[in-house]
């Protein structure tokens, strides 16, 4: 109840143009510490349904340390600590009960360096269906095809799928993350500059890719390229000192951003 | 079979036998039961002196032949290390090369152990000098304990004889803690302290070479190291208990000629693994019989043959 | 106003040139001295010991007759000596690796353990040996048997397998792992299905080094009670049994010269083993190592 | 199809979820198992403490402690035996001391040869060589020892024993050689490479390199890898039972023959010592105090590492 | 005499903006392979005296691998193997009696991520001096404090200067790095991205840094940041794919470049 209260009130305040899509995550008041490092303060953000939310800002701003919060990857780390409320689908993904795993089945994660396991290219794929506990040889190889496909890297590898992961280029790599990811059919992917390690046509190719994927998945990705942002987000979030300054519509923010401090980062004036 | 020893002069009429006997698939020529021992089984333990090892590693090995089902292993943790097992019943045989001794007699009674010693073979501990040294003849019992024990009196050679040469004398001994070294202490040292600067080896054969490069060296080890080196050692003769200067030799030794420095090498059983275990009945009957001609061949010398038959009759009264 | 004076500097540079060729020329010798020390010792024995290696060497037992002696028993029971110490110390050092690097929080416990592994790398082997006599022999009762002295090198060796597996897990890129748990999969299952494979050469390497060096020692077999002789084969695990470098040492104490020569026949085989052993700790590496 | 089947593992994979109380199980008792495992080291250490020292306590009700210590001479088996332990750790500090001057300088300079000099493939060839030094058993150095390197040195040093110090010395170096060389240079290379650039971007040549920056930055490592292979030559024991001599002795000769601690407890576990005697109760207060020094260097070693290392 | 009319018959061809000003080096035909792949392609390149050179293009277009060949660190990557000249002062770097260690004297270096040496501040600026065999303790310390005042960076560890330099931050760091490079009064200085792995604020110290240091010496700047070269460089090259693609003033090339890749590039259509 409290939950769909918190929804209704922000709705009102936030930009009117997308109130009717669903939310996925709704991040309430975040704040995270590095020991004694704040590296997030007082987030408030709302990710939609089926679009590109891209995080934009200088570096060490904390887009990874927020994107990690998402899937709880940041606890990783032991001297994390947060406080706050990050709700995926209504639920406090810090709840006690609430089981990372589970949460980690939905949401999905590509990483800046893409980091395929030292296995075969089929097997990157099935790795996810696998460790959830599906067997069925036949049911995986369906998985494998399909996820290759949707990754729009199949007809590259489809004959040398029994090869090495690491002998394919880094921009196939990054693909392979991608494939590996949507093999156990997540909600959400978040991606942490999928593209910063790559070449202009791999980059090219997953920006398409990108752009797909929206149709059936929600999609987050960090990025320092701002024409990249520009060019594949509905919605931006510009990062400074663990804060956000400014998240709207992507095309508002490029074009008439309403803070001096998101002008100056978009006009090159520093980062 | 290829007979490994060439030096060999000729081997002796029981060791051929031994070989064709092997080349048969068969024992010895006793006319009892080699179809008994095929079938026998079980294993034997054996642990103890490393000097009487070789003897009894060619028992086995013989044993083996014709009873290739019983496992006979030697062990060779030391007179002592073996007896340390042998006291508390870990082993059937413990070889020694001294006697037991009380505090090991005492473990073992402690720990209801009944055992019973047997002599198996002759060492003759062999003093010898470098090739070069051309001024010793003979030694006495008493010129060896002054040269030997640490008092001071004697360090060059000429202390021990004014004639000898102007030289510091270098030492060599085997360890502290063997028997040869625990034999050799007891009859020339007379339990006073070795010479520090004795060169002290676990292994004989370091001594033979130390012996050998050195001109001014004396040192003492089993026979069967000094038979296989003869050639480039000089061995002194000892003067005996009746006053003559005897070499070591397999006849001297065997007729007790060369004393005080030939000692005798045990075998300790225990009586109750003879009683129960037909292996080692078995094992113990075979050594009796061969160990004579087999610790000739690894270089020690043979007991006179009443003291085996000796041997076997006590075993047979523990039957 | 320049403080550095670019003609001293320059005057210099020859002199600074010449000194680091010097010690590349020494480094280099450096570096021979010891290949050249194993270039003498592999070249003393092969000449002492070729001659006496044969097909029967290999099919013989030991023997009174230097010519008939063989290594049979000592190279199979070294093999069933390894065939106990490899399983249970890479389960014993891996587990304990893992528990240490991916389980254990940083406290004084896990301190003390790891304190506690370094220290015995340091432990003298013949220490072992007493305690594999007093633990194995006599406590558990296994007697003289392959057991009791498997288990004692497996223990001889655990340390050296905990510190090179720690390395090899250590050595795993997070983002590996990061990519594991990313796709929800549970704490073990990215251990078991990533860390671990990707960890084996590292380990395997680290390991095979630390087999190799079982298989030569001599003092703690001995104290455990390895035989000196031994004629049949082992049958199973409680059976006594002997190892090549007692059986070496053994060879080398007899008073027969020509032993002489079959022990270095037996160092031969011994260094064989090693060289087979390392060398498949050097493909393994060299294989892997490029990857990720 | 493709619609149906995409249904098909959402829903698989929700299905496993249910019945995951299993991994569940696994996901506990994995580090618990893994507990027992690494307790095994401990129970190993206090196996060692406590065969030791049963066994050492005993001999100490019949030798004084103090007598231990503070006596020059060990002759256990003499009539009026002498067990001072000086004259067995002064011969182990003898040959350690020798062993630490031939390992230090060589197995430094071929860390850095292979770390700092060699192309990448000589140092594949070259490490794995050295690695098999290291596993060569020690009875086969100790025959090295005796029959090559002491009539060597006895053509070059006047006066050298058969048995001394220094033939010992020099081989447990050698053999301690591949660990300095092989662990120092793990340290030096795990030096990052940006620091060798900025060093060499400014001029400086590698020798420069090696001994200003990739030293110091290694130095943890460095020493922590001299400690460790002080304490195996501490513990090194065929190399010096066969070419050491045996009479313990108060000297630091290294033309002298000397006994160590291991040399002493091989003598007597493979000798004629009674069962029960003082003289076996004695190999087992040698060995705990082999045991504290090894202990020790290892603290100082973890001290070592702990105090010199380069943060980077 | 060869090289003069190359220089003039280049002059020619190249902008007439600047052909007053000295040549510092002049790359010729430079050709760079890593094995079998090339990484740069028929490089002819002059850099000017006392000008600020920057280098752009996309990840993996040579960037590094060129400003490591001025000073010939690139060899230390033992498949490398090169052709062509690179003239510096008028002597070709290549020739067999060039003493690399000379070379790399005049021209300092500063790296993407700051590498100083795990030393006291102090020693991080004396090593230079002191490897080069300067003794004098007196010199020695006015050399640190010149350099450290020269990279800006005096008031904010002249009271630490024992401490450790893995105490400092990431832009002290770098700044830090600039002084060791100072402290041996290079002709040249190369820079290779040294702002990518710091904050804005750090970020704008060294641009302003790098103004101040062209009136002394001569610079190469690597950066991905366009705007970062378009505010402090004098010339830019465009790379991509090894091969030069402009290489003209700054200003030009920013307002109106004659290459449609150039375009593309810098206006974020890739990279
Ligand atoms: N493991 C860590 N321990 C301590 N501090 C950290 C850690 N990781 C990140 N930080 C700090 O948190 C802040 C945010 O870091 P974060 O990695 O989220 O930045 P970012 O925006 O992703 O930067 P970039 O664009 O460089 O990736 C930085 O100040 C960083 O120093
Ligand atoms: N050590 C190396 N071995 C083999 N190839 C290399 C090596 N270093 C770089 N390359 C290749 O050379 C090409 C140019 O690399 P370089 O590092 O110069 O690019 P860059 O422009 O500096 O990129 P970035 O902006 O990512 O630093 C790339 O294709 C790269 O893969
Ligand atoms: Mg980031
Ligand atoms: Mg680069
Ligand atoms: O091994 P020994 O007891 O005979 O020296």
């Amino acid at each position: 109840m409290e939950v769909k209260t918190v929804i209704k009130e922000r709705s009102e305040n936030a930009e009117k143009v997308d109130t009717n899509k669903n939310i996925v995550y709704r991040t309430d008041n975040l704040n995270l510490w590095y020991g004694k490092d704040q590296a997030l303060k007082n987030i408030d953000l709302d990710i939609y349904e089926n679009e590109v939310t891209a995080i934009i800002g200088p570096s060490g701003c904390g887009k990874s340390t927020y994107i990690k919060t998402l899937n709880r990857m940041v606890e990783l780390i032991p001297i994390v600590k947060t406080s706050g409320k990050i709700l995926y689908r209504g639920k406090n993904i810090f709840d006690k009960s609430y089981r990372v795993e589970e949460l980690r089945t939905q949401v999905g994660m590509v990483f800046q360096k893409p980091n395929p396991f030292p296995k075969s290219i089929y097997e990157n794929v099935a790795y996810g269906p696998k460790i959830h506990g599906i067997r069925d040889k036949k049911i995986i190889d369906e998985v494998v095809e399909r996820s290759l496909r949707g990754a729009a890297i199949w007809d590259e590898v489809k004959d040398r799928l029994k090869e090495n992961a690491y002998g394919l280029s880094g921009g196939q790599q990054q693909r392979l993350c991608i494939a590996r990811c949507l093999a156990i059919e997540p909600d959400v992917i978040l991606m942490d500059e999928p593209t910063s390690a790559l070449d202009p046509i791999s980059t090219l190719k997953i920006e398409e890719l990108v752009q797909e994927l929206k149709q059936k998945y929600s999609i987050v990705i960090v990025t320092h390229n701002m024409q990249q942002a520009a060019r594949i987000s509905d919605r931006t979030a510009f990062f400074l000192n663990g804060e956000v300054v400014e998240y709207t519509n992507t095309n508002k923010l490029f074009s008439n951003p309403s803070d001096k401090r998101t002008e100056d980062y978009i006009t090159g004036r520093f980062g | 079979a290829a007979c490994g020893n060439g030096d060999d002069s000729g081997s002796t009429p029981e060791q051929q036998n031994t070989e064709q006997a092997e080349e048969n698939g068969n024992t010895e020529g006793e006319g009892e039961g080699s179809d008994d021992l095929a079938q026998l089984e079980g294993e034997v333990g054996i642990d103890g002196s490393s000097t009487v090892g070789p003897i009894m590693e060619a028992v086995s090995e013989e044993f083996g032949a014709a009873a290739p089902n019983v496992k006979a292993p030697i062990g060779i943790s030391g007179t002592g290390g073996g007896f340390k097992r042998f006291v508390v019943g870990e082993t059937d045989m413990s070889n020694a090369s001294r006697e037991i001794k009380d505090e090991e007699a005492q473990q073992a009674e402690e720990n209801g152990i009944e055992y019973t010693e047997l002599e198996v073979a002759f060492d003759g501990i062999s003093v010898v000098v470098n090739q070069e040294n051309d001024w010793i003849e003979q030694l006495t019992i008493d010129e060896l304990k002054t040269m030997w024990i640490e008092d001071g009196t004697a360090t060059k050679w000429s202390d021990v004889n004014p004639e000898w040469p102007e030289e510091e004398i270098s030492f060599y001994s085997p360890g502290t803690d063997s028997g040869t070294y625990d034999y050799f202490n007891e009859v020339v040292l007379e339990d006073e302290p070795v010479a520090k600067a004795a060169t002290l080896s676990e292994d004989d054969n370091v001594l033979v070479k130390g012996v050998q490069g050195d001109k001014n060296a004396i040192g003492f080890f089993g026979y069967s190291y000094y038979l296989e080196n003869k050639d480039s050692l000089k061995v002194v003769p000892i003067v005996n208990e009746a006053g003559e200067a005897v070499e070591p030799t397999a006849e001297s030794i065997e007729s007790g000629d060369y004393n005080p420095l030939s000692r005798p090498l045990y075998v300790y059983v225990n009586n109750a693994s003879v009683k129960d275990k037909e292996q080692v009945y078995q094992y113990l009957k075979f050594m009796l019989e061969n160990a004579g001609d087999l610790a000739e061949e690894v270089g020690y010398v043979r007991l006179p043959e009443d003291k085996y038959n000796e041997g076997m009759e006590t075993i047979e009264g523990l039957r | 106003m320049k403080l550095i004076d670019q003609n001293l500097i320059n005057k210099k540079m020859g002199g600074r040139i010449a000194l680091n060729k010097t010690f590349n020329v020494i480094f280099l010798i450096a570096t021979s001295l010891a290949l050249i020390v194993l270039a003498i010792l592999l070249y003393r024995i092969f000449t002492q010991g070729f001659s006496h290696l044969s097909w029967d060497f290999f099919q013989s037992f030991a023997s009174r007759r230097p010519a008939n002696a063989g290594i049979k028993a000592a190279l199979v029971g070294s093999l069933w000596i390894m065939a106990v110490t490899i399983p249970i110390s890479l389960l014993l050092g891996v587990g304990t690796a893992l528990y240490l690097e991916e389980y254990a929080r940083k406290n004084r416990f896990t301190t003390f353990i790891q304190t506690n592994i370094s220290n015995l790398a340091g432990v003298p082997s013949i220490v072992f040996g007493l305690l594999g006599l007093t633990l194995f022999v006599r406590e558990f009762g296994l007697g003289r048997s392959i057991l009791a002295g498997g288990l004692t090198m497996a223990l001889l060796i655990l340390p050296v397998i905990v510190v090179a597996s720690q390395e090899a897990i250590r050595s795993v890129p997070k983002h590996l792992r990061e990519a594991s748990l990313g796709m929800g999969a549970t704490k073990w299952q990215t251990i078991f299905r990533i860390v671990l494979p990707t960890a084996i050469p590292g380990i395997l390497t680290g390991s095979i080094l630390a087999f190799s060096r079982a298989i030569g020692e001599t003092a703690p077999l001995l104290v455990v009670g390895a035989f000196a002789y031994v004629n049949y084969l082992p049958q199973n695990l409680m059976s006594t049994f002997t190892v090549m470098p007692i059986q070496i040492y053994n060879w080398a104490s007899r008073p027969q010269p020509a032993f002489q020569d079959v022990a270095a026949a037996g160092i031969i085989v011994l260094f064989i083993f090693l060289i087979v052993m390392n060398s498949v700790a050097v493909l393994i590496r060299n294989k892997f190592s490029k990857r990720y | 199809m493709a619609t149906s089947n995409s249904q098909t593992v959402r829903d698989l994979i929700k299905k496993n979820k249910e019945k995951r109380s299993l991994l569940n199980g696994v996901e506990k008792a994995v580090p618990i198992i893994l507990l027992l495992t690494a307790i095994v080291s401990i129970l190993t250490t206090f196996g060692i403490v406590f065969t030791l020292l049963f066994e050492t306590i005993t001999f100490f009700t019949r030798v004084p402690i103090l007598d231990f210590f503070t006596q020059r001479d060990w002759y256990p088996f003499y009539g009026e035996p002498s067990y001072g332990i000086i004259a067995l750790i002064s011969g182990t500090l003898l040959v350690t001391v020798i062993a630490v001057i031939v390992a230090v300088p060589v197995g430094l300079a071929s860390a850095i040869f292979l770390s700092e000099y060699a192309s990448e493939r000589t140092r594949r060839i070259i490490k794995p060589i050295l690695e098999v030094l290291a596993g060569i058993p020690t009875i086969v150095y100790g025959f090295f020892a005796l029959t090559f390197v002491t009539p060597v040195l006895q053509s070059l040093v006047p006066g050298l024993g058969f048995f001394n110090a220094l033939s010992p010395g020099i081989v447990v170096g050698i053999m301690i050689v591949p660990m300095i060389a092989s662990l120092s240079e793990d340290a030096m290379s795990s030096v990052p490479n940006s620091m060798r650039e900025g060093a060499l971007a400014m001029g400086a040549t590698k020798f420069e390199v090696s001994m200003k920056v990739v030293l110091p930055a290694a130095v943890s490592g460095i020493m922590a890898s001299i400690v460790l292979a002080i304490s195996r030559a501490i513990g090194e024991t065929m190399i010096v039972t066969l070419a050491g001599g045996a009479t313990p002795k108060l000297t630091f000769d290294p033309t002298e023959s000397i006994q160590t601690m291991t040399a002493y407890i091989v003598q007597v576990s493979s000798g004629d010592a009674g069962y029960g005697t003082t003289v076996y109760y004695s190999i087992y207060a040698v060995g705990m105090t082999l045991f504290v020094f090894t202990l020790m260097m290892n603290l100082l070693a973890q001290y070592i590492t702990k105090r010199f290392r380069e943060e980077y």
